[in-house]
């Protein structure tokens, strides 16, 4: 219960970075951090007390195996977040060569 | 469990230290910190094989990050609507938590999952698919088709990236541009 | 498991092999991108309208992929809801991608146009076919992530601006997507949508239901560009080369926003009244301050795509009221609405094509330079804004109708007040660019190429005789099976557990 | 020789990646051929291909890897893969279904068995490393127009 908070209020310091801060790359980390939340949380949910992680093996019989599902789900969620984090990348540098600044505050060419 | 405890609140502190820095470096090496602790907290809740991509993906990150960062300049400014913009966003992330809490109560307690599915694929994964890492067996055998759509966003995101590269984008009628193809 | 129902793969394998072939041979030869792009679009299409003959013959289909039944695997499903959306992305990818061989002439490297844009389709078709929760965010992501790429496809400054405003919002409506698949994971120990659905349905109504509703609609709502969360779309629409802009305006925001709103609170979490209070007024907030944003721009394809927004919310509008009528008027609408407004951006992308410039107030008397592009678009504007006989006016009728039904009086208001606002706006869209006195920079202006003149001639054509969808025997099988997936609500998950055997 | 150790980093820096880069690819290959009964698996194994080459890059500039790794391998590589893996789903089809494992399991905790999860992984592998070393390089190698004047 507690630790299901706490990994929300990561995700929710990531939800923070990403509304309120001004600059490019910090919201970029906000993104990243709030991924991270939830990729912790999906392993969270799986975790089974006094739990094994769930590789076989040939000599001994292992019970009480941890939830392998979100293991491999996350295992595609990570990879989602890179691959949404370089493309991000790419844009924030093509962004400063074109206005010279992270701040977006200053790059604001469209109106809302 | 203690340590998960204090993994997560170290987390916690290193994802504030990343947001409240001002210098961007520093933020972004705060952020290798908390992917760090992830990691380990994957280790502990037994899940290695997520453990090793986080790692890897880490520091694939923070050096894109890192590159990305390096010798910038770093405006920081407020807006003038400062404290409002503020109290609203905090508000709503009161609000989020509360919601989220009253739902946790429905949640299968911490450490004692429902396993309907999973138990099908701890029994019978090594017997139909042959691999004995199970988490193996479920990205590339059970549910192979998500693993496709994975590489498939990778692809994307390859492409995606060589397309914002280019230098020139638009050309004028019948015009001729040299086109740097990578 | 029959022979036929192994269609179902084809509609991601062929996509995806089209966009993987393109990426490795596209970039030596140069005439191949344009026709694998038509080739692959025009092959879905026709796959497309051959599901419409099986499911009105046989019923739903359920595949498994990998041989692994219903709960473990994942299950591909089509059902009458699936069609409709099948033949909606796939007959508007077609005639974009016509429509591109001459368009993306004015743009640098055209092999990675066509394979981002095929990557893609492969992405809506598969959010629209599957039956699996996780499968759909990840088909979800493909779709979203290069329709980023494409958005900053010109590379200008504020291309690029506006495409990073949109990744930073739809990355954000991603995670609260994902984050309510986890809360229903963890609650059901499930993933796939019908099996969900049921043990959804066993354990009653609870707070974990509310928290993934809440999630969900701030997630797909931010994807479907719903009022509170649509400041994305007024910058990446216009901002992207054309055809793009046709499809994120016409289909994508439909296929991963409407689609995936609906599949969810229809199916999976079943609508209760205070959740289709919340559409309704979703819908109708977004259809007013839509228009009403609308009426004062002068950037031709910013004005259409805060239309967009104001179109959607007749959308949501007419699936939120929960009622038969209702719901065929919404999907109606839903058709219709990918019909014009892909046509409209179309012919916006056509007159900056000729002209080279995208403000009203410098065009003029357009309509004797480019009878074909004016001609199609003074269709597509009397469509849009509802004048009767073309396609816009009966799904608006039809959703207004039931609206009065309902004892809905005050949303039926709304709606006509934005359809009169709408004809307003086109109305000052026709005059300043189409009519009135041409001016003399504009004399040398030519009409547009052949393919793309085809695409725009194709899509008026489907303006005009769209109405033809509500007459009793096409009503029959294409619009009528899609509403009833809708309205049978929960019941959803036995039709399914029914196909599998 | 002598033109080579002008760009990069540092003696010290060069001779300790000499030993460690191949270590690190070795590491990687491993990971991804043992995937389905350890830890790990293409993905990883893939990042790990792509950290040598970008260890590789960082120590002695772009000219060195870049000849170890030619752009036009990387795209071929990056393409091949992903048809790889899609014609594994595909070739499915000859058993009835789509991504069926067809080939047969073979004895559990070999490394030839499990039918195609190793293939999968390794045309994984492929695609990730060259798609995340080409992301890296051209990130790298983007040059703002205004540094090109200087």
């Amino acid at each position: 219960m507690i630790i299901y908070l706490l990994c929300l209020i990561l995700f929710c310091c990531g939800l923070y970075c990403i509304l309120r801060k001004r600059n490019i790359i910090k919201i970029i980390l906000g993104i990243i951090i709030a991924e991270y939340a939830v990729n912790l949380f999906f392993i969270l949910v799986a975790y089974r007390m006094e739990g094994r992680s769930p590789i076989l093996s040939s000599d001994v019989e292992i019970v009480n195996m941890v939830d392998p599902l979100p293991q491999a789900l996350v295992l595609t969620a990570i990879v989602i977040g890179l691959a949404t984090t370089a493309l991000m990348v790419a844009l924030a540098m093509r962004i400063y060569e074109k206005y010279k600044t992270f701040d977006i505050t200053k790059i604001k060419e469209l109106r809302g | 469990m203690i340590e998960l405890y204090v993994l997560l609140i170290f987390m916690i502190i290193g994802a504030i230290i990343a947001i409240e820095m001002k210098d961007i470096l520093s933020s972004v090496i705060a952020v290798g910190a908390v992917g760090l602790g992830l990691s380990i907290a994957l280790l502990i809740l037994k899940a290695p094989d997520v453990a090793i991509t986080q790692l890897v993906v880490e520091i694939l990150c923070l050096i894109i990050l890192i590159r990305a960062t390096l010798k910038k300049d770093l405006p920081f400014s407020t807006t003038g609507r400062w404290l409002l913009n503020t109290l609203i966003t905090v508000g709503f992330i009161v609000v989020f938590l509360f919601v989220a809490i009253k739902a946790f109560k429905d949640l299968p307690e911490f450490g004692y999952p429902i396993m309907r599915i999973a138990n099908t694929y701890l029994k019978e994964g090594l017997v139909r698919t042959g691999a004995s890492n199970i988490v193996a067996s479920v990205i590339l055998d059970f549910r192979a088709y998500d693993t496709l759509g994975e590489a498939t966003v990778l692809f994307t995101a390859v492409i995606g990236v060589l397309a914002i590269i280019r230098r020139i984008g638009r050309k004028k009628k019948d015009e001729v541009v040299e086109e740097d193809d990578e | 498991m029959t022979a036929t129902s192994n269609i179902l793969p084809l509609f991601v394998g062929i996509s995806l092999a089209g966009a993987f072939l393109t990426s490795i041979v596209g970039k030596r030869v140069k005439w191949l991108p344009d026709l694998m792009g038509s080739l692959t679009t025009l092959i879905l299409l026709g796959l497309s309208l051959i599901t419409v003959r099986i499911v009105a013959t046989q019923g739903i289909l359920v595949y498994s992929v990998g041989s692994w039944k219903l709960p473990i695997g994942i299950a591909l499903v089509l059902d009458g809801l699936t069609v409709f959306m099948l033949v909606t992305v796939n007959l508007m990818a077609f005639l974009i991608a016509i429509y591109s061989i001459n368009y993306m002439e004015r743009f640098t490297s055209k092999w990675k146009f066509y394979t981002l844009f095929l990557l893609m389709v492969a992405g809506m078709n598969g959010v629209v076919i599957t039956g699996d929760m996780f499968n759909l965010f990840v088909f979800l992501e493909i779709a979203a992530v290069a329709s980023y790429a494409l958005v900053a496809f010109g590379t200008e400054r504020h291309e690029l601006e506006a495409a990073f405003k949109y990744t930073v919002m739809s990355t954000v409506g991603s995670l609260f997507v994902l984050l309510g698949i986890v809360f229903l994971y963890s609650y059901t120990s499930t993933l796939n949508m019908a099996d969900m659905a049921n043990i959804l349905a066993q354990k009653g109504a609870s707070n974990i239901t509310i928290m993934v509703s809440v999630l969900f609609i701030m997630g797909l709502g931010l994807k479907a560009a719903l009022v509170p969360f649509h400041a994305w779309l007024p910058d990446a629409h216009p901002s992207a080369p054309a055809p793009i802009s046709a499809m994120l305006s016409g289909i994508l925001i439909k296929s991963l926003g409407v689609y995936t709103l609906c599949r969810v609170f229809y199916n999976i979490i079943g609508i209760n009244s205070s959740l289709s209070l919340i559409l309704m007024v979703l819908g109708t907030l977004s259809m007013v301050i839509g228009v009403f944003l609308a009426i004062g721009q002068w950037d031709f394809k910013r004005l259409l795509a805060y239309h967009s927004i104001s179109q959607i919310g007749y959308v949501i509008l007419g699936i939120g009221l929960g009622t038969p009528l209702g719901m065929i008027g919404g999907l109606f609408h839903l058709f219709n609405h990918s019909v014009f407004k892909s046509l409209l951006f179309l012919n916006s992308g056509a007159v900056e094509y000729a002209t080279g410039t995208r403000d009203l107030q410098k065009m003029g008397g357009l309509m004797t330079k480019m009878p074909i592009t004016g001609t199609t678009s003074l269709v597509a504007s009397m469509s849009i804004a509802g004048i009767p006989p073309f396609n816009g006016f009966w799904s608006k009728l039809i959703i207004i109708i039931a609206c009065v039904q309902a004892n809905h009086l005050g949303y039926a208001f709304w709606a006509v007040l934005a359809s009169i606002l709408t004809l307003a706006s086109f109305m000052k869209v026709m005059k300043y660019a189409f009519f009135g006195k041409l001016r003399e920079k504009w004399n040398k202006v030519e009409e547009v190429p052949v393919f793309m003149k085809l695409a725009m001639v194709i899509l008026a054509l489907i303006c005009v005789v769209g109405g033809v969808l509500l007459i009793y025997n096409i009503n029959e099988v294409f619009l009528k099976p899609a509403s009833d997936v809708l309205l049978e609500g929960t019941k959803y998950a036995d039709i399914v557990f029914k196909g599998i055997q | 020789m002598s033109k080579e150790h002008d760009k990069g980093m540092s003696l010290i820096v060069k001779v300790i990646t000499r030993l460690t880069v191949g270590l690190i690819l070795l590491f990687g290959i491993y990971i991804i051929l043992h995937g389905h009964v350890s830890p790990g698996g293409g993905f990883a194994g893939g990042v790990i291909i792509a950290l040598s080459f970008v260890h590789l890059m960082l120590a002695y500039g772009k000219d060195v890897a870049l000849k170890k790794f030619p752009k036009t391998a990387m795209s071929f590589f990056e393409s091949m893969g992903a048809i790889l893996f899609l014609s594994i789903a595909l070739l499915g089809f000859t058993g009835g279904y789509f991504f069926l494992n067809f080939i047969s399991k073979g004895e559990p905790f070999r490394l030839f068995s499990a039918g195609t999860i190793p293939l999968s992984n390794i045309a994984i592998s492929l695609k990730v490393g060259a798609g995340l070393f080409a992301i890296f390089v051209v990130l790298v190698l983007l040059k703002f127009e205004w540094e090109k004047k200087e």
